[in-house]
């Protein structure tokens, strides 16, 4: 089974700074380990963090509220974190280790890589991995124990293309990071903006680790002076190079992938002045689903700063699956638990909805409601999205 | 003769352990790290062949071993070949990509060698990075088999992948060990001490480098290859400098030069860094000062100082005392103004 | 002026030179003896601090000097004219022989002077002074060694085996510019094979065999006696 | 005659190290090359063993032009040398020194290496052979499990000797061989190499030990600024005067 | 036309980067013969100090700067001494690997203080400028008279003033150096206190275009070893050609030829360049 040996774990007590926190355990209640495998170190250490960060604020909250109730027994979450530098032989590695050592029977990685590294054997050794992708080849392949957190961008390719066009023009250059995730959106707002009757005038992309400036390349997207400037990444490169363009004497709107984050891009640029006529994701912290302010609140509370999405689904996910287990009354059964995640959307409270989830598809992919924001007269709006 | 059987002592030792490892302690993860292990410790040993015996320290090695690996995965993946023809298939191309590159990176010595390789070994990075529709770019290849059964003998379950990889690797030490104890081996260790010198002794250097530097692009493939078919799933990471770095690091901390080297400098930081996993975010504040303070006190390694110091224990009882044992780089400019 | 006192060098276990007592005095030309390996060339490393003697003391001037930095002993006016040389290859002749002044280098006027003075030493450094110092035959960079030490205007000069690879003309010369080296008040300590030659020159003597002195007096004493003929003049 | 030279020149940018240099080397005598310091003498070894290639002129082998060969191909027809600076593998032990010296006269290669075929066993033997062999002929087997590095100079000298003979020469270079040790040993040296030509071993030396060479050399060149400017016996040497006059000086002692 | 001028203009900003990152590596290599792979943190530190200057006490950015490069410099001055001094006598490749240790600490150093996000850095100097039909901000125009300026000082300082020469000397004999009354160990300081604040001048400069993180130093160090031995290693003036050379190959090659092959293509442009001439552009003597 999965349960520890309460008398084995630690009472570090409830600190936030050590990572692999045991909960108080009490006389008669158990422990559930939660599996984390991501870059923790290196250049994505940032990214890292932030999603284990949302996952550690649920664990902690559900810890705290007592744990959870199964059938008379009181259960606690350990999480165990474990850093692969975004090398998805040590997330296999990582696997492995969770598995042998804490028996978890879930585990998180936010990177496509580790995940299919981890795909390879999670129906054999029987785990479900909590995957924040939103590369189809992780759900494409049929593999039966995986949910897909984010949703996928599908939908917001004819919200942004239609902002864009009526706003500023038809003539698109597109610039976003070079990341897998970045190609496949390009890959996908290209023909669509074309079958809209726009042009394409640039597509290229920006390597955000290995490029030391991004004039010369966003100098280049502008030479054909194009309306829209489609970017994205992390939010704060994506703000350097929406920046560079506002320099070099781009005036259009920028069409912001939904990884970029308009808030934490204002950070950087300073005012939403130079992101004049972007259309985006809404952020976060301009979301107004149920639980979104009480997290915001929480986050700010532990880690002093305005917490990302990446945060949002993982703490979304941590208490969807505690609700799953409850429905499949097991904790130590993935394939119950993942049968029964439908039931755990449904049964999760109002006040933990940070994003409001409807359903999760065939392939288990998170189907969430998308929401999207403009930048209008220095001010973020919220665009209406009709299906 | 005698150390001869003393090797011997040690590498029945290492035999015995690892037949009988998953037996007395049947733990996947532990299985799963000595199994990446023993992969490491094969393209450690063909780094060892070429920077230990030869001198030419290559920093191409990672992108031979992305070749490997993806030579493999796309035989396997893209055209349904055989598993073993595709291994074979894979370390071949890597030594042709390893004759390549060699013929030219060969004409450079020392530090333009080491920044040679470094680029190429970048360069193939970034081809694997860049060409989508080959290597599927970023994304990477998923789906690679694991090894086909050979007769009755099937590998899906890790131990016996595990044995499969124990076994390839006897058979690199083996190779290492016949190489490096016949007189091809001490052709190679006459080019690493003085090229000149063995040039004018008839020695065709050319020849026997490029010979080298393919045989370590082979063995830096056939790592490769078993690293896809046991992960099975590749990225172009794998061909990134740090992995080059951290063979490096391995074969440094084990003891460049020597032949047991590779596997005690594998081990030894691969069970440093996971049991330095706890500290998450910050192990690299423990290890990179670990791994410092391991290069200033064993600049050898640890096979090199175990050495040293049965080489001080002997010669304390000679007469006439060895001296202290130099570096076997020396600083060839320094050393001498000019010839003639 | 400089007074070895059961001075002892090793080389990891290794002792190659053990409790010798060898002492210079102002103005003398001093030579040491021996075969190769006999410890010559630690000695040398010794006094001028490249190496650190294991036992025993070093007193230059009436200050200890042993485990001094090179640099100190350099500034405190011993300067070596090393075996192997020690040259800057990439550096010009002229070049190098300004770094060989570096402990004057506040006084411009005076290594300008030295220079010259080497120049008019050695010919042939002027002649080529603007070449890169590695591409000199063996025999010119001995020289351009010699010139480097000199421009330091050193009080004690170790000169270690200067005659070697050179020509039978050079090496007369050789010998002859060590003698008015010292006869214009420079004190030195040569090491040497050329024992002969070497003899000729000197004042006193000291005949180093594995590590140890076994042999020392003056120069004419050496001259005399069998057993160093025998060995290192071959007659 | 075993190797001519023919107009040999070269050039290190603006200047002539070796100038229009016609020489022959007689076989099984010593030949020996003398003159001042940077007369280019090494560089003329330096071209015959291919270590440099001429800026123009030829070197002959036999008859055959090798002008262009590279160093290792001229050591496999026969010619072997030594460098002014003890050149050895400092880390090796000197019998494993002097092993690798026969390997240019093997042919095993790395799948007989793996495979310890028969022709491996062989040539090991061979090697290991041929090694004791030159190691007892420069009287050096006292030492032979020693690492090069650590033997006195007089040793490394022999041992340079021995890796040259290791080759199978049919002659030899020989830079300053006996640069830096005492005249005691120097005579050692000095009756090797008489030995070497009583082997059938063709000899040609670099010296400034003028009693060594006069006593020695068959044979004798003078360079001066690159060009030569006598040769002849001894005797004959001993008395030019622009030989004394650029070289030897009024005492021609040492 | 005018994408030209553009084009040539961002590659010489860019390339004043790679230059001043590739100065201190090759002070570093050229002359103790360190292949310093922590020099990239070194340039991060630059950047977080004079970021942190600028934030926490509100100091002026040149007056931070200047803190900056004396606070790595000492750094550089520290890394000699604990690690490098220690293995002088070690051949390359261990200074290559404690290098990496390095390294590795100073990134999770970093983390630990500054934590893992992007930080922006305000300049002063944001203004957007036209000149020549092109457009920078004052920044960018900064960065390359800074490069320039901080060049012509180190060439001046090397070859006009005796510690440059002791370097110099140093570099071909350490020895022999301290045969004629060099300190070698301080000069090996002085070296490694140059290197770092040459890293921390490039850092500062570069900082405002970029964000500060604590990968950025691997933005650069690449790049700045192909650098050196493009120029030949130890070359003041072969790094600096280097480095523009590589500016230009990139922001034309990006723009004339292809952008996703930009970086291929530069280090092919290497690749060729040595397989030709095997010890780089400006050999040694070049100093
Ligand atoms: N760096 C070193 N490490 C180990 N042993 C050394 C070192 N330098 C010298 N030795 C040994 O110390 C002994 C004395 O050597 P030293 O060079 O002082 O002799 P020498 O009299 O100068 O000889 P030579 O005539 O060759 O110059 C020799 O046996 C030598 O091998
Ligand atoms: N690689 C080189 N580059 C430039 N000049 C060189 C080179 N090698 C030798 N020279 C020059 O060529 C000339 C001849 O040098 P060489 O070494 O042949 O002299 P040598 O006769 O052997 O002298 P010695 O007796 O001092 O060893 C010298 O002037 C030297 O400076
Ligand atoms: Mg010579
Ligand atoms: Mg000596």
């Amino acid at each position: 089974g999965c349960i520890d040996n309460p008398s084995n774990q630690s009472t570090s007590g409830g600190s936030s700074e050590t990572e692999s926190e045991a909960p108080e355990v009490e006389e008669g209640e158990e422990v559930v380990s939660i599996g984390y495998s991501g870059p923790l170190s290196g250049p994505a250490a940032y990214y890292g963090e932030r999603t284990l960060n949302g996952l550690k604020l649920a664990v902690d909250e559900i810890n705290n509220n007592g744990g959870f109730e199964i059938e008379d027994q009181t259960y606690k979450f350990n999480l165990v974190s474990l850093d692969d530098k975004y090398l998805p032989n040590e997330t296999a590695a990582n696997a492995k280790r969770l598995l042998q050592e804490n028996d978890t029977p879930v585990i998180f990685s936010p990177h496509s890589g580790g995940i299919k590294a981890m795909q390879v054997f999670n129906e054999q050794e029987n785990f479900l991995i909590g995957a924040y992708t939103s590369e189809p080849a992780v759900t494409a392949e049929g593999n039966t124990l995986t949910v897909r957190v984010p949703p996928s961008y599908d939908g917001y390719l004819e919200p942004f293309t239609s902002y864009a066009m009526e706003n500023h023009g038809m003539k698109l250059a597109a610039l976003p990071t070079s990341s897998q995730y970045g190609k496949d959106w390009t890959e996908a707002i290209v023909p669509y903006w074309e079958e809209q009757g726009g042009e394409v005038v640039y597509n290229s992309s920006i390597d955000f680790s290995k490029d030391t400036d991004f004039f010369t390349l966003v100098t280049n997207a502008l030479k054909e002076n194009p309306d829209v400037l489609f970017i994205g990444g992390p939010s704060e490169p994506t703000a350097k190079v929406a920046k560079q363009a506002r320099e070099l004497g781009f005036e259009g709107g920028f069409m912001i992938m939904d990884q970029a984050k308009l808030d934490e891009m204002e950070a950087v640029t300073g005012s939403y002045e130079s992101l004049e006529g972007s259309v985006g994701v809404l952020p976060l912290a301009n979301s107004e689903y149920p639980g979104t302010p009480a997290f915001i609140e929480k986050y700010k509370e532990e880690h002093n700063e305005v917490p990302g999405s990446e945060a949002g689904y993982h703490y979304v996910a941590m208490n969807i699956l505690m609700e799953a287990m409850k429905a499949a009354g097991s904790v130590d059964d993935p394939k119950a638990i993942r049968d029964h995640i439908q039931d755990g959307l449904d049964a999760l409270p109002e006040e933990k909805e940070v994003y409001t989830i409807e359903e999760i598809g065939e392939d288990g992919g998170f189907a969430t409601d998308l929401s999207i924001a403009a930048v209008e007269n220095g001010e973020i709006v919220t665009i209406e999205v009709n299906d | 003769m005698v150390s001869l059987l003393k090797n011997r002592g040690w590498i029945i030792g290492f035999i015995a352990a690892g037949v009988l490892f998953p037996f007395v302690l049947p733990n996947a993860y532990f299985l799963h790290i000595l199994t990446l292990a023993f992969i490491w410790m094969i393209a450690v040993y063909g780094l060892n062949l070429l920077a230990g015996y030869t001198g030419y320290l290559s920093l191409a090695h990672a992108g031979f071993f992305a070749v490997g690996a993806y030579g493999l995965g796309l035989l396997t993946v893209k055209t349904g070949m055989n598993y073993w023809l595709a291994l074979i298939l894979a370390c071949l191309i890597t030594s042709a990509v390893g004759l390549v590159v060699g013929l030219v990176a060969l004409r450079t010595r020392e530090h333009f060698f080491a920044i040679y390789t470094l680029c190429v070994g970048y360069i193939i990075y970034l081809i694997i990075d860049k060409w989508d529709s080959l290597t599927g770019g970023v994304r990477g290849l998923i789906g690679i088999p694991e090894p086909s059964n050979i007769g009755p003998i099937s590998f899906q379950t890790p131990i016996s992948q595990y044995y499969l990889i124990f076994a390839f690797l006897l058979f690199t030490i083996l190779v290492m060990y016949r190489i490096v104890h016949s007189l091809t081996g001490r052709t190679f260790i006459a080019i690493r001490n003085s090229e000149d010198l063995a040039r004018t002794l008839g020695i065709s250097t050319m020849k026997n480098k490029l010979m080298v530097f393919v045989l370590s692009a082979f063995f830096a493939g056939l790592a490769g290859a078993l690293y896809a078919s046991f992960i099975r799933f590749i990225g172009p990471d794998i061909g990134y400098i740090t992995i080059i770095f951290d063979l490096l690091t391995y074969l440094l901390v084990g003891g460049i030069g020597t032949l047991a080297g590779p596997i005690v400098g594998t081990f030894l930081i691969v069970a440093l860094s996971q049991s330095l996993q706890f500290l998450q975010d910050y192990r690299m504040l423990i290890f990179g000062p670990l791994l410092t303070l391991l290069i200033i006190f064993y600049p050898r390694g640890i096979a090199g100082a175990y050495h040293d110091w049965r080489l001080k224990r002997k010669s304390a009882q000679r007469t006439r005392p060895q001296k202290e044992q130099e570096y076997f780089e020396t600083e060839e400019s320094e050393k001498q103004v000019k010839e003639g | 002026m400089l007074e070895l006192t059961d001075v002892s060098i090793q080389y990891g276990s290794f002792t190659a030179v053990e409790n010798i007592n060898i002492h210079v005095g102002k103005g003398e030309l001093v030579v040491l003896l021996g075969s190769n390996g006999a410890g010559k060339s630690s000695t040398f490393n010794t006094i001028s601090g490249l190496q650190k003697p294991s036992a025993g003391t070093i007193v230059f001037e009436d200050r200890p000097i042993q485990g001094a930095g090179p640099d100190k002993i350099v500034r405190s006016g011993i300067v070596q004219c090393a075996e192997d040389r020690k040259l800057f290859p990439q550096m010009t002749v002229k070049e190098n022989l300004v770094m060989g002044g570096y402990v004057h280098r506040r006084k411009r006027k005076q290594v300008n002077q030295s220079l010259q003075d080497v120049f008019e030493l050695f010919p042939i450094l002027q002649e080529k002074k603007d070449q890169p110092a590695g591409s000199l035959s063996g025999g010119q960079q001995q020289m351009l060694a010699i010139g480097r030490a000199l421009m330091a205007q050193p009080k004690l000069l170790l000169l270690d085996e200067p005659s070697i690879g050179l020509a039978p003309l050079i090496v007369e010369q050789m010998f002859e510019v060590i003698q008015k080296i010292n006869q214009d008040g420079t004190t030195v300590l040569l090491a040497e094979q050329n024992a002969f030659a070497a003899l000729k020159i000197a004042d006193r003597g000291y005949v180093f065999e594995s590590g140890s002195v076994v042999v020392e007096g003056t120069a004419e004493e050496l001259l005399a006696n069998d057993r160093v003929r025998k060995a290192y003049i071959g007659a | 005659m075993l190797m001519e030279t023919k107009k040999l020149t070269k050039q290190f940018g603006g200047l002539t190290a070796v100038n229009d240099v016609d020489f022959t080397i007689e076989k099984g005598k010593i030949n020996a090359i003398i003159g001042p310091n940077g007369a280019g003498k090494s560089t003329f070894f330096n071209l015959l063993s291919g270590t440099y290639t001429p800026s123009a002129g030829q070197v002959f082998y036999k008859g055959q032009d090798i002008t262009k060969r590279p160093p290792d191909k001229i050591a496999r027809l026969g010619v072997a040398r030594t460098f002014q600076t003890t050149h050895l593998f400092e880390e090796s032990t000197v019998l494993d020194n002097v092993i690798v010296g026969h390997r240019l006269r093997t042919s095993s290669n790395l799948w007989d290496a793996v495979f310890r075929t028969r022709r491996f066993k062989f040539e090991e033997k061979k090697c290991r052979d041929k090694a004791m062999e030159v190691l007892e002929f420069v009287e050096l087997t006292h030492v032979m499990d020693e690492q090069a590095g650590s033997i006195t100079q007089e040793e490394k000298k022999r041992v340079a000797f021995a890796l040259a003979l290791a080759t199978d020469p049919e002659v030899v270079f020989l830079d300053e061989p006996t640069a830096g040790i005492n005249p005691g040993e120097t005579e050692g040296l000095a009756s090797l190499m008489e030995k070497m030509v009583q082997r059938g071993i063709t000899v040609c030396l670099i010296e400034h030990k003028m009693k060594m060479i006069m006593k020695l050399a068959d044979k004798i060149m003078v360079l001066n600024y690159g060009e030569k400017i006598a040769e002849g016996t001894s005797e004959e040497i001993m008395n030019n005067q622009a030989v004394i006059e650029a070289y030897l000086g009024g005492g021609a002692s040492a | 036309m005018d994408i030209f001028i553009q084009q040539v203009f961002n590659g010489l900003t860019i390339g004043s980067v790679y230059s001043l990152v590739a100065l201190g590596l090759t002070l570093v290599y050229g002359i103790l013969h360190i292949p310093n792979f922590a020099h990239g943190a070194l340039y991060m530190l630059g950047a977080y100090i004079t970021l942190t200057m600028m934030l926490l006490w509100g100091i002026h950015y040149w007056i931070a700067m200047a803190v900056s490069v004396l606070v790595v410099g000492l750094l550089g001055v520290l890394m000699d001494r604990l690690v490098f001094h220690p293995l002088r006598n070690a051949p390359p490749i261990h200074d290559k690997i404690a290098a990496i240790g390095i390294l590795l600490f100073l990134e999770a150093f970093a983390q630990l203080i500054w934590g893992a996000d992007y930080r922006t850095m305000e300049t002063p100097y944001g203004q957007v400028v036209n000149l020549f039909g092109m457009t920078a901000t004052t920044q960018r125009v900064l960065i390359n008279i800074g490069a320039v300026v901080v060049m012509i000082l180190l060439y001046l300082f090397l070859k006009k003033t005796y510690t440059g020469s002791t370097i110099i000397a140093m570099a071909q004999n350490r020895e022999g150096a301290s045969l004629v009354g060099i300190n070698t160990s301080r000069v090996a300081m002085l070296t490694f206190m140059l290197s770092g604040g040459l890293a921390a001048v490039a850092a500062s400069l570069s900082a405002p275009i970029n964000l500060v993180f604590p990968g950025m130093g691997h933005l650069v160090i690449l790049k700045a070893f192909v650098i050196i031995i493009l120029g030949g290693m130890g070359s003041v003036p072969g790094a600096i050609l280097g480095g523009y050379i590589l500016g230009f190959t990139e922001s034309l090659g990006a723009t004339y030829i292809s952008n996703d092959y930009k970086d291929i293509i530069a280090f092919l442009m290497l690749v060729i360049i040595l397989s030709i001439k095997p010890k780089g552009l400006f050999s040694r003597e070049g100093f």
